[in-house]
């Protein structure tokens, strides 16, 4: 493990109006980790990722990638250094072509000489046959697989994954997780928000569970069924609804 | 790609050129001593006198007057009077077979075109411009009102075509250097209120009132006559004092909180120099606020009479200082109908058209006249001897709104209304006393009325 | 980029030579400058809603900028028209510069605050307290420079390169970028576009294409009223023509333009009492039936529209 | 001065929020820009006209019928126009361009069938002589058209706030795709929120002779110029937004009048940007982030 991890979050706080979204987040992603992140609903696990991807500036504490502070930068920075995230409903540019989607994203937010091509990323997600049609034509799968596609063609080392298992079959999640351990083995850390515990069990074992905007556990992630605050969290939820 | 193009634009071209029926027939203008307009000029006798020409040109099938009017948008209702009294004219003419053309010795049928320009000052150039170049009309005539009127100055100047400006009142149409128009049924704006002025400076002054309060809507209409009013009350010597002097947008539709701060500045007299809308708007609130000026002045009751007494009532006009035009002053017209007889035909035609009759639907009809007189007098049909035929009228065509004179930039200076104020009549008419000037009054003035 | 050469010689190229030698055969050239007129104008509102998304309905702003821009340049500096057309597009930049803070609005919020900015500009420039600068309500007139040929031909130049912009602009990666802005903005940024700064270049660009179209008209029509240059119908006129065509395309705010505008014509002049009433039926129509424009039948198709 | 100034202004700003408030429902509950709606206001001032002029009917009267008919005239349009509207893809922009066409007719066909001059009806009707409130002489019609804006305030927001129908109506406000999925009728929701706004719009349109001076089919444009204004400064979708716009319009617009008469209309345009860039939802309108 090198000294200083790729990404490190520290005491990260949100506020919106006098909700606390975010309240002093702090944890740390190594280069090829997968850390899966999960708690109830509102919990903060996307504002987390949007505060990490530029979207939303941090109230308090930071985010340092690669021992910098990036934390407000505006998200196409961060995309063009090495930051990217998926959507957790897919937003592709829906009047144009799947080619010319990831092609600027591979114009615009290339951060490397190490990002592939577009036909590499198209071909590696299986979207070379789509690669013509109209982004508004695809399936929810396959724009799932093209939110995804715009994000590697920038060719980030960190990876943000909002709930990209939500909607696909049995055989598409498998080849999903798939991908994304094959990402992670190529060097790329990946923070993967995931409500499907089956699937995240395909893609890590670490992960940190959320509550109210704060972090209640940090470990694996056989442990963290195990611990009783998250459990509680867990089934308390369930009981006040969601 | 480029053949849709093409074709798209050979389409287009076709359409409009398909429209020009015929060349215009001209011939080089000959020079003539004085107009041919001696008094009235009788139709027989022109006809007479041409017929005896030996060699005239061969006459066209028609006379092709061009013309625009506004059918919608913020213009359409000072407009769509203008159009329907010019077209009352030529269906008139047309029903007594035509009108006498010299050049031609004879009568030919007029025929009108008018294109809708729904207020829109773009729209109003390239019909012009379609009138001129496509239409080949042999005569032309502007929209009402200076905005609309404006666009077609430069064009009808361009093509040497000589543009009869019915209410088109803006001082700066009118220069040396373009021969190219005349306005007819307005007097110019800076003239305009010449009579007021003087008004407001003797008979007023010496009645002790002499703090004069003006409000009027900053467009090109009243806010030059406001300029002009000020200037003259401004002049050296005069007993007048400004005591208020605020413009407001042409938009303005609500006068109460105008009125109150007018109050403020103890005026003796208010002049509101407004469109229709804003005349009817200001005289509302005047009634409805409950406050006195011992004299108001605003335009509109003596232009749009019967509009004004529909919206404000009689009440509310009484005792209202306004120009009297021809709709209560009556002169006795040499050429054309009487006022009464032209009201007569305007309500059998029009009664049902939602448009009032007013000063602009006279205005109209007037431009006929002047058009028809054009054509009595005129040696060819080329554009400068047009206008050597309208200035030859000027100083002796008398109808039903006075004399018709232009100065010699082709702006109105004849024609100029009276100052009258508003009396009831009957249980809910009006009418209109005459109180300057002195030569054509009909009563005293009564201050306090209001 | 060579495609876009080559779609500005197939589409742009035979336009602009038969508007040059359209006046030798039909004589209502008026006409013809505002067929020219429109296109800029429809072409330039293409760069900001077709690219961006953000429908300026304030458009004419601009245009009674650059038309007042170019007649105080020749009132007060006596500048000659081709140094005032520069001064028409700078008022026109400049006013485009204030107003960037709109773009912080989005739908319908953009709209309307962009109608009162054109607003607000034409109650300052017709407010009788600037008469002695912009001559207020009272018009102007610009006689001393009148030129129809000359101006035909500059209006004609200005067309030329608001078509060659678009013509990039669909081709090269910024117009790219900016639609991924008006599909996306969220997206776009962490596809690494500078949304805000491609935004502001499209808008930017947008106002100066309208205020050099407001100078040539101010230019051509040589007398005018601030109603006449802030006339709301510019604006909606741009609007429709761009729409029926087909935004974002170079080809379709061109046919929108020559089909409709050529339409708005053909009634004005041969039904001119049900005019209103026909243009107004045939937008409906429009947005009902075929809200993506002309070129969506193509592209629906599979075809790609230049 | 200034006290008449601010009085006139808050009744005329009573008057100006009815005017915004059915172009504020439909904007609402439908995310359409009515353009058509100061043409709408037009109709409702010729309608009062006619029904005066002809059969001598008094304006409070009228209204009532107005809102009867005007509402059922909405529906028929709605489903003719709206849900077609609704499906494309940028519907908020394309509705701007629609109603500009449905603007387009209503001011042909009133220039065909009521011509072009000014119509009104007198102001003794709603009462005779000036009205002294708070030591200020107004307008009887003026108080008499506030008082029925007041009322029709009150009556949109107990249908809002009150009624199950404006419970969903609400609901199809805060999130249209939200309400769809949890099962509410929104096509019957959105057609009665439009027939109503038609139906409040020409409600203005009946007492617009007596706080604009005269009607004339052109003057549909300014009406909404200051409609717009009132809606957007107070906040869109908001009834008790469009309440406080419409003060604010009213006492602002007679404050101008006051001091730089010549500069009123300038106004109601930059309150409005300048709101727009400091609370871009308006003064009462939700913080939402729009990505």
């Amino acid at each position: 493990m090198s000294p200083e991890p790729l990404l490190r979050v520290e005491r990260l706080g949100k506020r919106f109006g006098g909700f606390r979204a975010l309240d002093g987040v702090s944890f740390h992603i190594d280069r090829g980790e997968v850390l899966g992140l999960v708690g109830p609903n509102g919990s903060g696990k996307t504002t987390c990722i949007n505060v990490i991807s530029g979207l939303y500036a941090p109230d308090e504490g930071n985010v340092l990638f690669a021992g910098r502070s990036v934390g407000g930068r505006k998200p196409h920075l961060l995309a063009r250094s090495l930051i990217n995230r998926t959507f957790q409903s897919p937003r592709p540019f829906l009047s144009l072509t799947v080619r010319e989607n990831v092609e600027i994203a591979a114009t615009y937010g290339r951060a490397s000489t190490a990002a592939p091509a577009v036909d590499v990323v198209l071909e590696r997600l299986g979207l070379a046959a789509e690669a013509a049609r109209r982004a508004e034509d695809l399936n929810s799968a396959h724009q799932k697989l093209l939110d995804l596609a715009r994000a590697l063609a920038t060719g980030p080392r960190l990876l943000l994954v909002d709930e990209i298992a939500a909607g696909l079959n049995p055989a598409e999640l498998l080849l999903m997780a798939d991908r994304l351990r094959a990402l992670a083995a190529e060097g790329m850390a990946l923070l993967v928000v995931e409500h499907l515990m089956g699937f995240l069990e395909r893609v890590t074992d670490r992960v940190i569970v959320m509550n109210a905007g704060r972090e209640i556990f940090d470990g694996r992630l056989a442990e963290a069924v195990r611990d009783t605050e998250v459990v509680r969290v867990f089934l308390g939820g369930a009981a006040h609804g969601g | 790609m480029r053949r849709r193009i093409v074709v798209c634009l050979l389409a287009l071209a076709c359409m409009a050129g398909a429209r020009a029926a015929w060349a215009q027939q001209s011939r080089p203008a000959e020079e003539r001593l004085g107009g041919c307009f001696d008094g009235y000029l009788d139709k027989a006798q022109t006809e007479q006198a041409a017929a005896q020409q030996p060699g005239q040109p061969a006459a066209p099938a028609e006379i092709r007057i061009g013309h625009l009017h506004a059918s919608s948008g913020p213009y359409a209702s000072i407009s769509m009077p203008v159009y329907l009294g010019l077209k009352l004219w030529v269906e008139q003419m047309n029903a007594g077979g035509g009108a006498v053309v010299k050049p031609f010795g004879r009568k030919l049928p007029l025929r009108l075109i008018s294109y809708d320009d729904q207020s829109n000052p773009g729209t109003a150039a390239t019909l012009t411009n379609q009138l001129i170049t496509q239409d080949k009309v042999d005569l032309l005539i502007a929209d009402s009102g200076s905005v609309l009127t404006a666009v077609s100055v430069p064009i009808a100047r361009e093509h040497k075509m000589f543009l009869f400006d019915p209410t088109g009142t803006g001082a700066a149409f009118f220069s040396k250097d373009n021969p190219y128009i005349a306005l007819l049924a307005d007097p110019v704006s800076t003239v305009w209120p010449r009579f007021l002025w003087e008004f407001l400076k003797s008979d007023v002054a010496a009645a002790g009132l002499t703090r004069v309060a003006i409000l009027y809507s900053t467009n090109d209409f009243t806010g030059t006559q406001a300029a002009s009013i000020r200037a003259a009350l401004k002049a050296p010597g005069s007993p007048v004092q400004i005591v208020f002097d605020q413009g407001v947008p042409t938009s303005t539709s609500n006068y109460a909180v105008l009125i109150d701060n007018i109050a403020a500045a103890k005026p003796d007299v208010v002049l509101e120099l407004g469109y229709v809308g804003n005349d009817i708007a200001f005289l509302r609130n005047l009634q409805e606020s409950g406050t006195k000026f011992p004299m108001v002045f605003t335009l509109y009751p003596g232009i749009e009479t019967s509009t004004l007494l529909k919206n404000v009532g009689q009440t509310g006009l009484a005792g209202v200082f306004s120009y009297v035009t021809a709709l209560a002053y009556s002169y006795p017209p040499e050429v054309g109908m009487t006022l009464e007889q032209f009201r007569g035909s305007w309500e059998k035609a029009y009664a049902k058209s939602g448009v009032e009759f007013g000063w602009n639907a006279i205005a109209g009809y007037v431009t006929g006249l002047v058009l028809g007189q054009t054509l009595a007098c005129t040696d060819s049909m080329a554009q400068l001897d047009v206008r050597k035929s309208v200035f030859s009228l000027s100083g002796k065509l008398k109808t039903l709104i006075g004399t018709f004179e232009l100065n010699e930039q082709g702006a109105q200076i004849g024609e100029l209304t009276p100052i009258g104020q508003i009396a009831p009549a009957g249980s809910d008419g009006i009418h209109f006393t005459v109180v300057y000037p002195s030569a054509m009054s009909s009563g005293k003035p009564i201050f306090g009325a209001k | 980029m060579r495609r876009g050469v080559g779609e500005y010689a197939a589409v742009a190229l035979p336009l602009l030579a038969a508007l040059a030698l359209a006046p030798l055969v039909y004589s209502n050239e008026l006409l013809l400058f505002n067929f020219i007129m429109f296109l800029i104008l429809a072409q330039g509102l293409n760069a900001i809603y077709g690219f961006t998304g953000y429908l300026p309905f304030g458009y004419v702003g601009f245009f009674g900028a650059g038309a007042y821009g170019f007649a105080l340049a020749v009132m007060h500096l006596d500048a000659s028209p081709l140094l005032a057309m520069a001064c028409a597009g700078v008022a026109a930049l400049a006013l485009g510069v204030v107003l960037t803070p709109l773009l912080r609005l989005s739908g319908a919020y953009f709209a309307i605050a962009n109608l009162a900015a054109a607003q607000a500009v034409y109650q300052v420039i017709s407010n009788p307290a600037l008469q002695d600068i912009t001559k207020g309500p009272y018009g102007v007139t610009l006689s001393s420079v009148f030129a129809p040929a000359l101006s035909y031909g500059v209006a004609l130049g200005i067309l030329a390169a608001t078509l060659a912009l678009v013509a990039w602009l669909r081709n090269a990666r910024l117009g790219l970028a900016l639609q991924a802005i008006r599909e996306d903005p969220v997206s776009a940024a962490m596809a690494g576009v500078a949304v805000v700064r491609g935004r502001t270049i499209a808008w930017l660009l947008s106002a100066l294409i309208a205020g050099l179209a407001g100078g040539v008209f101010a230019w051509h029509i040589s007398v005018f009223y601030p109603e006449t240059a802030f006339d709301l119908s510019f604006s909606i006129f741009a609007i429709v023509f761009t729409l029926f065509g087909g935004a974002a395309t170079q080809l379709g705010p061109i046919l929108g333009v020559l089909l409709l505008y050529g339409l708005y014509n053909v009634i004005g002049i041969t039904v001119p009492q049900y005019f209103q009433l026909i243009y107004g039926v045939l937008i409906v129509l429009l947005v009902l039936f075929l809200p993506d424009g002309l070129a969506s039948l193509a592209t629906r198709r599979g075809f790609r529209v230049p | 001065m200034l006290a008449h100034a601010i009085l006139s202004g808050l009744v005329f700003g009573c008057y100006f929020t009815l005017v915004g408030l059915g172009l504020n429902l439909i904007f609402g509950v439908m995310r359409i820009v009515n353009l058509a709606h100061g043409d709408v206001v037009m109709l409702g001032a010729f309608a009062a006209f006619w029904l005066f002029a002809l059969v001598g009917l008094h304006p409070l009267m009228s209204s009532v019928i107005v809102l009867a008919a005007f509402a059922l005239l909405g529906l028929p349009v709605y489903y003719l126009v709206v849900p077609r509207l609704l499906a494309a893809r940028d519907s908020e922009m394309l509705s701007i361009i629609l109603f500009f066409g449905v603007q387009q007719i209503i001011e042909a066909i009133a220039t065909i069938a009521f011509g072009t001059s000014e119509r009104s009806i007198p102001g003794r009707v709603l009462g005779r002589g000036p009205l002294h409130l708070l030591g200020q002489a107004l307008p009887v019609a003026w108080v008499v058209s506030a008082a029925v804006s007041l009322l029709a305030v009150a009556l949109v927001y107990l249908y809002l706030y009150r009624s199950r129908v404006g419970t969903l109506t609400r609901a199809v406000m805060v999130n249209r795709d939200e309400a769809l999925a949890s099962g509410i009728d929104v096509n019957r929701v959105s057609a009665l929120a439009f027939a109503i706004g038609v139906a409040l719009a020409g409600l203005a349109g009946v007492f617009s002779p007596f706080m604009l001076g005269s009607a004339t089919p052109a003057m549909g444009g300014d009406v909404n110029l200051a409609a717009f204004a009132v809606i957007v400064i107070g906040s869109l979708g908001d009834p008790r937004g469009t309440m406080l716009g419409g003060l604010i319009y009213g006492v602002a617009l007679m404050l101008m009048q006051t001091y730089m008469s010549a500069w009123a209309n300038l106004l109601p345009n930059l309150l409005l940007i300048a709101v727009l860039l400091v609370r871009p939802t308006g003064l009462l309108g939700r913080q939402v982030r729009r990505a």
